[in-house]
């Protein structure tokens, strides 16, 4: 397993880095997944990391994924741009 | 005035209690919320629990949450402590203290923050039963409370 | 199950929530009310209280209230407790503490037992101040809120 | 002032016991008046204190007072009966 989601600020370089928590990260193996020259929507991403490792797949089009950019609830339509932090997780069951 | 913390080791109801209400002269209503870990959910019979994080996220939207909650009732102090890591049966979660020259709007922020934090702050919860490890379901009522707050 | 008292003494916040936590497996939600004396009513400032109570009635009341709160939600342990006599600035006057598997239940019922005690729990309270001791006057907000309950 | 409403049961003899508590106590001067061979409703042991001691009308004629018969909250109708025991008070203003 990769580096855990830091308490640091975003990234700002060329690239994204892109987050899996809980069940979705035990599922995918990993915790942290990084992407140069990425453009797009966070649904397009959800597609294309689909395509890249076709394990990930199943895990990444659940229906009840949701998806957080730069540290703020996204929507699927929600841009991504250089330098963004992206994380995808299951509901949360805090409290 | 608010206190957020989310920390891996055990909190003190008292301590809290004490910092919500020290040389506080103002507020007469002081509500509090404790939230534990139940031995059993749906059905299996619970060990212990694992609570994951969004280091940076998770802090943020607590501070949002508290953040609208003041922005809704007149508060005084606002304490929010939710641990993370392994957790035993009868251990405390999380920690939600309010006060407010009000009893009404110290009741309501309480309940509202807790209704929030269910349902938007990133934790995720993993227990240990004799049947393995499951990671907790989001639970529906938890969704259907918050509708109640617009 | 319930523990309620009219007492002269001071109260621990620390003690009443060790009590309704101690061995309760079952209950993950523990939600607590602490009402104190505030240092402005009415405009002038108060120095202090005094609270007069109706001994065998007002526990009764406390008794029936409680009472009800256990028919409307499950609740695990209920302790109200309650001062009387000479208070000062900031003191505390009511502790209600309730604990059940629910949340929204905890919530609701610890609500609901500070809402019925505010209007019938036989309680006067005389503030003192720069001005004089004055008996302090029923506020009709209390009774507003009673008629949520039906 | 007399003595102030007690802890014990109340009084099963052919009397009926009367507390007042809180402002209403200072007004009359007194926390408790017993009398014997009383007959009527609340409404009508206010009127008749009333009449009894005139500096007490006043103050039992006030429009929020509550009254209970043997420790539950009664109506102006609530009947007295031999033994009970009755309290007149202002709104509570407790927690």
């Amino acid at each position: 397993m990769a580096v855990s989601g830091g308490i640091g600020a975003p990234e700002v370089s060329g690239m994204i880095k892109i987050l899996f928590f809980a069940s979705l990260r035990e599922q995918l193996g990993t915790a942290e997944y990084k992407l140069e020259n990425y453009s797009g929507s966070v649904s397009e991403l959800r597609t294309y990391l689909g395509e890249q490792f076709p394990d990930w797949q199943a895990p990444l089009q659940a229906a009840d994924l949701q998806a957080a950019v730069n540290r703020e609830m996204a929507l699927a339509s929600t841009r991504i741009a250089d330098g963004d932090e992206v994380a995808f997780f299951p509901p949360v069951t805090g409290g | 005035m608010d206190f957020i913390e989310v920390r891996k080791g055990a909190f003190s109801v008292a301590e809290e209690f004490a910092a919500l209400r020290r040389e506080n002269r103002g507020d007469g209503a002081c509500v509090m919320f404790v939230g534990s870990v139940r031995d059993f959910n749906a059905g299996a019979a619970v060990r212990g629990l694992k609570l994951e994080h969004y280091p940076g996220m998770t802090e943020k939207s607590l501070q949002d949450i508290t953040a609208d909650a003041r922005a809704h009732w007149p508060l005084g102090r606002v304490r929010l402590l939710h641990r993370v890591g392994p957790l035993a049966l009868q251990d405390d979660i999380v920690f939600v203290g309010v006060t407010s020259p009000h009893r009404q709007a110290a009741f309501a922020a309480c309940q509202y923050i807790m209704d929030r934090l269910k349902t938007e702050a990133p934790f995720w919860k993993q227990e240990s039963s004799e049947t393995g490890d499951r990671w907790v379901a989001a639970r529906e009522i938890d969704k259907r409370e918050m509708e109640k707050w617009g």
